[in-house]
C-alpha cells in the first residue's frame, strides 16, 4: 500500500522469501562453527624450542604468562586463560617460534583454577630429542 | 496553563535501551521532554593513566581495548602516532593493509548501528536481517586476522599479518554479496512507511549547532557538515584512494541513517580500490623499543566520528602521556540540545542516532531490606551467597559449584 | 450442573484455552522467527516460561498497594476466560448465549487493558505509571475501530448475538465475503489491543523497560503472560466467528480442526503484520487509527447498509 | 592557507611569538605561548584564522607545572595545538565555553583528573569520576598511585 512517497510493508516480499529458506541460526550446543584457520585461539608451548629469554613475559598485555625453568634444564610455560586476552602478541614476540596459537576458542571452566595452564613436556608428553 | 509539575525520570544507567551505562535524567512534562542532564563516567577505567605504565607494545593491545567496535580506529591512531615520534617509514603494503581493515571495520560497525536503529524503533525483522548479513563481514575479518572483534593486525612499525591470492578472493566475493543487501536495505530506510515516520524529524540538529557543538562524524555530516579526516588529513593510505565524502541535509537522524548507508556504498568502493593495487614488498619494519623524546598527534576517521590521539614520549619504552579523544565525547554535547521538546519515544532513536560506544562497567547493585528498613550495597559476591541461600530453602542446592574468582 | 461446570473449567473452558493459547504463542514466536530466517522457540518454550515464572519469587515494591497490585491481573485472566464462552467456536452456537452477547464480548475484552492500567498505576514504578497511561490512551485509538469493524458484520446478519450471526451466515454462505475490509480494519485493531505489532508501545522495551508490566514478577506475571496469550485466542477466535463463519455446520470434530487452523490463520496474519512494521509513536498511532481505520470501517458500515437494504429485502 | 603561511601571520601580529611556532610535518602546527598572552593568541586563532573546531584539551603533569595544549582543527585538515602551562601551585584557568560549548566536558575532565579548578565552568554533573571520589584526590598526577586509595579505605 502506497503512503504518499513510502510503501508500508517494504519488506513483506523479502520477508516471506525468508520464510521459506533454511534458518541461519544454529542449535549452538548441538552443532558447531568451525573458526577459520589463523584465528588466535588457546596457546600451545613446543618446551624443547624455549630458551628461557623471558621476551613473551615482558610483551604480555596483561602478564599472563610465566616461563619456569625446570630443574632437568627444560623451561614450562604456565598460561593463566583467565588473563590472557588472545592477542598472540607472545607468539610473535618469541624468537624462537615456541608458542603457537590454536583454533581452540571453548575454554570455559566452572572451576577457576582449571584455567592456570602448566604447559611443559610432562610425563606422557616424550621430550623429543 | 497551569505550571504542570515536572515529571523527573531516570533513564540508565542500566537500561534496555542503551546498551552501555550513561545516565540521562529527563524532566517530563506528560510525554514531551523539557530538559535533559547528562552523567557520563560509568565506563572510565583510567585507560591514560594505564598506558603511561606498560610498554609502547602492550599499549597497542590496551588502547585497541576501548571500544569494541571500533578498536582498530584506536589502536590505528596511536600506533601512527608512535610511528611519528619515533620517525618510522612504514612500508606501504602495510599501510593498505590498514586502510582495508579500517573500512572492514566500518561497514561492520555501520551494519551493527543499523541493526540497532532498527530495534530502538521496534522493528526487530531489520535488525535479524543486517545482523545477518553483518556476518559477512566479520567472518572475513576473522579470517584476514585471526579474530572478529580485536583484531590486533597493528604493531608498532607496520602490521602483523599479510594477506595472500585467495583471501582477496574472498574479501571480493563478500563486498559483491553486501553491496546488494546494503543496496535494499537503503530501499528499506528510505521508503518503509514506519521506518521513514519514526525517523524523520527526530533530533533535529542544525548546520550551526552541529558546528557550534562540535559534532563530529555521520551525526554532523547528516547535517551537511561536510568534514572527514579521510579527505582533509590523509593517513594511512587514503591519500590514494578516490572516494566522495557523503552528506545529507535532513538534519534529522533519517538523514544520519542515509549518511551511513551511503558511506558503507562508499567503503566497499575503497575496499575494491585498496585490493586492486595492493603493493608488493614487506608488511612491517623493526621499531625500536625505546621512543626517543618527542610528542604527535594523529587523528583518525572512526565509524563513529573523528578520533584523535595525543601521544608524548620521554626517550624511555613507556609513554609519558597519552590522551584519547573519543568521537562520542564530542557528540554527547549535540545529544542534549536534539533531545529537547521531543517525545519519550524517541529518546532511544536520538540516543542510538549518534552511535554511542561508552563500555562496561563493574557489577554493583543496592537493594533496601523491607523488615530491617536499611540500605546495603550487595557486591557480587554476597548476590551470589544471597541466590545460592534462597535456593537450597528450595530443594536446590547450587553451593557445590566452585566460587568463581 | 456438572457439565456445566466441566464446560466451564475443562474442556472449551480454562484448561482448554490456556493450552491453546500457549500453543497460539508458540505459533506466532516460531512464525516470527522463521519470517526472520531465525530457528525459533521449540514447542513447550511458552509452557517452560510460565512454569518458570510461577517458580519464582514474587516482589511486591514497598510503596505499591498490595490489594490492588496482586488483584489486577486476576481481574484480566478472569475477563479473558469468560469471553469466551460467548464465542461460537464449531458449532454456531456458543456455550451461552442470548440477544447483545457481541457487545458483552467486546467489553469483556477491553477489562484486561483496564487492569493492566490499574496494576500499572499502582505498582508505583515510573515506567510502569507510563507504560499504564500508554494502555489507556491507545484504547481509545484501536477502540473505535474494532467495533466498527465486528458490528458491521453483526448488523449485516441483523442481530447482535454472535451465534445469531452464525447461524445467519449459514443461510447466506458466501455474504462474508462482503466483509473483506472489516476483517482487515478489525485485524489491525486487535493489533493494538493485543500490544503487538506496530501498536506495542505501552510495554516499549526500548523506552520504558516493560511498561505497566514493569514491577509485576513471579506468578504475577505469569498470570499476566497467560492473559495476553488467551486475549490473542480469544480475539482470533471472535474475528474467524465474525469475519469466517464456514465450516459451522460439519460434525463438531472437523468443526473444531476447521475451527483451530481458523484460529491459527488468523494468529498467522498478526505475526506477518507485527514482521513488516516498526513500532509507532503513540501520538502517530492516534493519527493512524482515526485518519485511516474509522473512514475503513465507516465504508464498511455503508457497505452493509446498501447490501441489508437491497439484497436482502 | 598553507601552514608556512599561518605561521608567517601568526609571527608578524604577535612579534613574541618568534622562534615559538614550529611545523611539525603536514598540517600540525605547534605553539608554545605564556599563559598571560594566551587569551589573544587564541582569540585570534578562533576569529581570524577559523580554526572553527576546539578537538580536545590535553592536560600534562610537567613537575612543578601543568601543561596544557588545546587542539584546534580547522575545515582544511590544518591542526593548531597551542601549548601553555600554569604553575601548580595556584592551577587557576579561565574557561573557553565561551567560543566553544563542547569544551565543558575537557574541562571537567582536567579539573577531575589532575585538580585545575577552571573558573567560569557552568554548574553541572562531575565528569569522568564518580561522585563519592574522594575530592582530593587526582589520579592523572605523576605523584599519585592507584592503590594510595585502597590504603585509604581500609585505614
Amino acid at each position: 500500500m502506497r503512503f504518499g512517497k513510502t510503501k508500508l510493508g517494504k519488506m513483506a516480499m523479502e520477508v516471506l522469501k525468508t520464510f521459506f529458506q533454511k534458518p541461519i541460526t544454529i542449535l549452538y550446543p548441538a552443532e558447531k562453527i568451525e573458526m577459520p584457520e589463523k584465528f588466535r585461539g588457546k596457546l600451545i608451548f613446543h618446551p624443547e624450542k624455549c630458551i628461557g629469554c623471558q621476551l613473551c613475559v615482558k610483551d604480555c598485555p596483561s602478564n599472563a604468562i610465566k616461563i619456569k625453568k625446570l630443574p632437568d634444564g627444560k623451561f614450562e610455560a604456565e598460561i593463566d586463560l583467565d588473563k590472557c586476552i588472545y592477542c598472540a602478541q607472545c607468539v610473535d614476540s618469541c624468537p624462537k617460534k615456541a608458542l603457537e596459537a590454536t583454533k581452540d576458542v571453548e575454554l570455559a571452566q566452572l572451576d577457576s583454577n582449571k584455567l592456570k595452564v602448566i604447559l611443559n613436556a610432562g610425563p606422557e608428553e616424550k621430550p623429543q630429542k | 496553563m497551569a505550571e504542570e509539575k515536572e515529571f523527573r525520570i531516570p533513564i540508565g544507567p542500566q537500561h534496555p535501551a542503551l546498551k552501555e551505562p550513561v545516565s540521562f535524567t529527563l524532566a517530563l512534562r506528560g510525554e514531551k521532554i523539557m530538559g535533559v542532564d547528562v552523567r557520563l563516567g560509568y565506563n572510565h577505567r583510567g585507560i591514560e593513566k594505564a598506558c603511561e605504565e606498560r610498554t609502547y607494545i602492550q599499549d597497542v593491545y590496551l588502547v585497541e581495548r576501548i571500544c569494541g567496535i571500533c578498536s582498530h580506529a584506536h589502536s590505528t591512531c596511536f600506533v601512527q602516532a608512535v610511528e611519528e615520534i619515533a620517525g618510522l617509514e612504514v612500508p606501504k603494503r602495510a599501510l593498505y593493509i590498514r586502510t582495508l581493515i579500517g573500512e572492514l571495520e566500518r561497514v561492520h560497525s555501520h551494519l551493527l548501528w543499523l541493526g540497532v536503529a532498527a530495534h530502538e524503533i521496534g522493528f526487530d525483522t531489520l535488525l535479524m536481517f543486517t545482523w545477518r548479513d553483518r556476518e559477512v563481514v566479520m567472518d572475513v575479518l576473522a579470517l584476514l586476522t585471526g579474530n572478529r572483534v580485536n583484531y590486533g593486525i597493528n604493531t608498532i612499525g607496520g602490521v602483523r599479518r599479510d594477506i595472500d591470492k585467495e583471501e582477496i578472493k574472498e574479501i571480493l566475493k563478500a563486498m559483491d554479496i553486501l553491496e546488494d543487501r546494503t543496496k535494499y536495505y537503503i530501499e528499506v530506510a528510505t521508503q518503509e512507511t514506519t521506518v521513514v515516520q519514526r525517523l524523520s524529524g527526530v533530533g533535529i540538529l542544525s548546520c550551526e549547532d552541529a558546528l557550534r557543538l562540535g559534532a563530529v562524524g555521520p551525526t554532523a555530516r547528516a547535517s551537511s557538515v561536510a568534514r572527514d579526516i579521510r579527505r582533509d588529513d590523509p593517513y594511512a593510505a587514503y591519500g590514494e584512494m578516490k572516494f566522495d565524502v557523503i552528506t545529507d541535509d535532513h538534519n534529522d537522524v533519517y538523514g544520519r541513517a542515509v549518511v551511513r548507508l551511503k558511506e558503507l556504498l562508499e567503503s566497499f568502493k575503497m575496499i575494491r580500490q585498496s585490493m586492486a593495487n595492493l603493493p608488493e614488498g614487506p608488511i612491517a619494519v623493526k621499531a625500536p623499543r625505546k621512543i626517543p623524546a618527542g610528542e604527535a598527534v594523529s587523528r583518525y576517521e572512526a565509524p563513529r566520528g573523528e578520533d584523535m590521539h595525543y601521544v608524548k614520549a620521554n626517550g624511555t619504552d613507556k609513554p609519558e602521556r597519552v590522551k584519547v579523544r573519543a568521537p562520542t565525547l564530542a557528540n554527547v554535547q549535540a545529544v542534549r540540545h536534539m533531545l529537547r521538546d521531543r517525545y519519550l519515544a524517541d529518546m532511544p532513536i536520538v540516543v542510538a542516532a549518534i552511535d554511542p560506544c561508552f563500555s562496561c562497567t563493574d557489577r554493583l547493585i543496592s537493594v533496601n531490606d523491607m523488615d530491617k528498613n536499611r540500605t546495603d550495597t550487595l557486591e557480587w559476591q554476597d548476590l551470589r551467597d544471597y541466590s545460592i541461600e534462597w535456593y537450597k530453602k528450595r530443594g536446590v542446592d547450587f553451593s557445590k559449584m566452585r566460587k568463581l574468582k | 450442573m456438572i457439565n456445566a461446570l466441566v464446560a466451564i473449567l475443562i474442556f472449551p473452558g480454562f484448561l482448554f484455552l490456556s493450552a491453546f493459547a500457549l500453543f497460539a504463542e508458540y505459533a506466532d514466536r516460531k512464525i516470527y522467527a522463521r519470517l526472520q530466517n531465525r530457528v525459533g522457540p521449540p514447542i513447550f518454550q511458552p509452557f517452560a516460561d510460565i512454569i518458570k515464572l510461577i517458580a519464582k519469587e514474587e516482589i511486591i515494591p514497598e510503596d505499591a498497594n498490595p490489594q490492588m497490585f496482586k488483584l489486577a491481573p486476576l481481574f484480566a485472566l478472569t475477563a479473558a476466560v469468560t469471553s469466551i464462552f460467548y464465542i461460537p467456536m464449531w458449532m454456531t452456537g456458543a456455550l451461552f448465549s442470548f440477544t447483545g452477547d457481541a457487545i458483552v464480548v467486546l467489553y469483556l475484552l477491553t477489562i484486561p487493558t483496564l487492569s493492566f492500567f490499574i496494576g500499572g498505576w499502582y505498582s508505583s514504578s515510573l515506567f510502569a505509571r507510563i507504560g499504564s497511561v500508554r494502555a489507556v490512551v491507545a484504547l481509545f485509538s484501536y477502540e473505535v475501530p474494532l467495533f466498527m469493524g465486528v458490528l458491521s458484520s453483526c448488523m449485516l446478519a441483523d442481530t447482535w448475538s454472535l451465534s445469531g450471526v452464525a447461524v445467519f451466515y449459514e443461510k447466506h454462505p458466501w455474504f462474508w465475503l462482503f466483509n473483506l475490509i472489516g476483517f482487515g480494519v478489525a485485524l489491525t485493531a486487535l493489533l493494538g489491543k493485543l500490544e503487538k505489532g506496530p501498536f506495542d508501545i505501552p510495554e516499549a522495551e526500548t523506552e520504558i523497560v516493560a511498561g505497566g508490566f514493569t514491577e509485576y514478577s513471579g506468578r504475577f506475571l505469569a498470570i499476566l503472560r497467560m492473559t495476553i496469550d488467551m486475549e490473542m485466542v480469544v480475539g482470533a477466535s471472535l474475528l474467524a466467528a465474525v469475519f469466517l463463519p464456514f465450516g459451522l455446520m460439519f460434525t463438531p470434530i472437523i468443526g473444531f480442526i476447521i475451527y483451530i487452523c481458523k484460529v491459527l490463520f488468523v494468529v498467522a496474519c498478526i505475526s506477518l503484520m507485527r514482521t513488516v512494521v516498526a513500532r509507532l509513536r503513540i501520538d502517530q498511532m492516534i493519527e493512524f487509527c482515526w485518519k485511516y481505520l474509522v473512514p475503513l470501517g465507516m465504508l464498511q458500515l455503508l457497505l452493509n447498509f446498501i447490501i441489508k437494504g437491497v439484497i436482502l429485502k | 592557507m598553507t601552514e608556512e603561511e599561518i605561521k608567517q601571520g601568526l609571527i608578524d601580529k604577535f612579534n613574541y611569538l618568534q622562534d615559538k611556532v614550529a611545523v611539525k610535518r603536514a598540517r600540525r602546527l605547534f605553539i608554545e605561548v605564556s599563559m598571560d598572552k594566551f587569551g589573544e593568541v587564541f582569540d585570534h586563532a578562533v576569529k581570524q584564522l577559523n580554526f572553527s573546531m576546539l578537538t580536545t584539551i590535553t592536560g600534562l603533569d610537567e613537575g612543578e607545572r601543568f601543561g596544557l595544549i588545546y587542539h584546534l582543527a580547522s575545515d582544511n585538515g590544518i591542526m593548531l595545538n597551542i601549548k601553555t602551562s600554569i604553575p601548580k601551585s595556584d592551577p587557576v584557568l579561565q574557561t573557553i565555553t565561551g567560543y566553544f560549548p563542547s569544551a565543558e566536558m575537557y574541562e571537567r575532565e582536567m579539573a577531575d583528573l589532575l585538580g585545575i579548578n577552571v573558573k567560569g565552568l557552568p554548574e553541572g554533573n562531575r565528569y569522568p569520576l564518580p561522585d563519592d571520589w574522594p575530592a582530593d584526590q587526582h589520579p592523572l598526577r605523576k605523584d599519585w598511585k592507584s592503590d594510595v586509595l585502597d590504603k585509604k579505605e581500609n585505614q
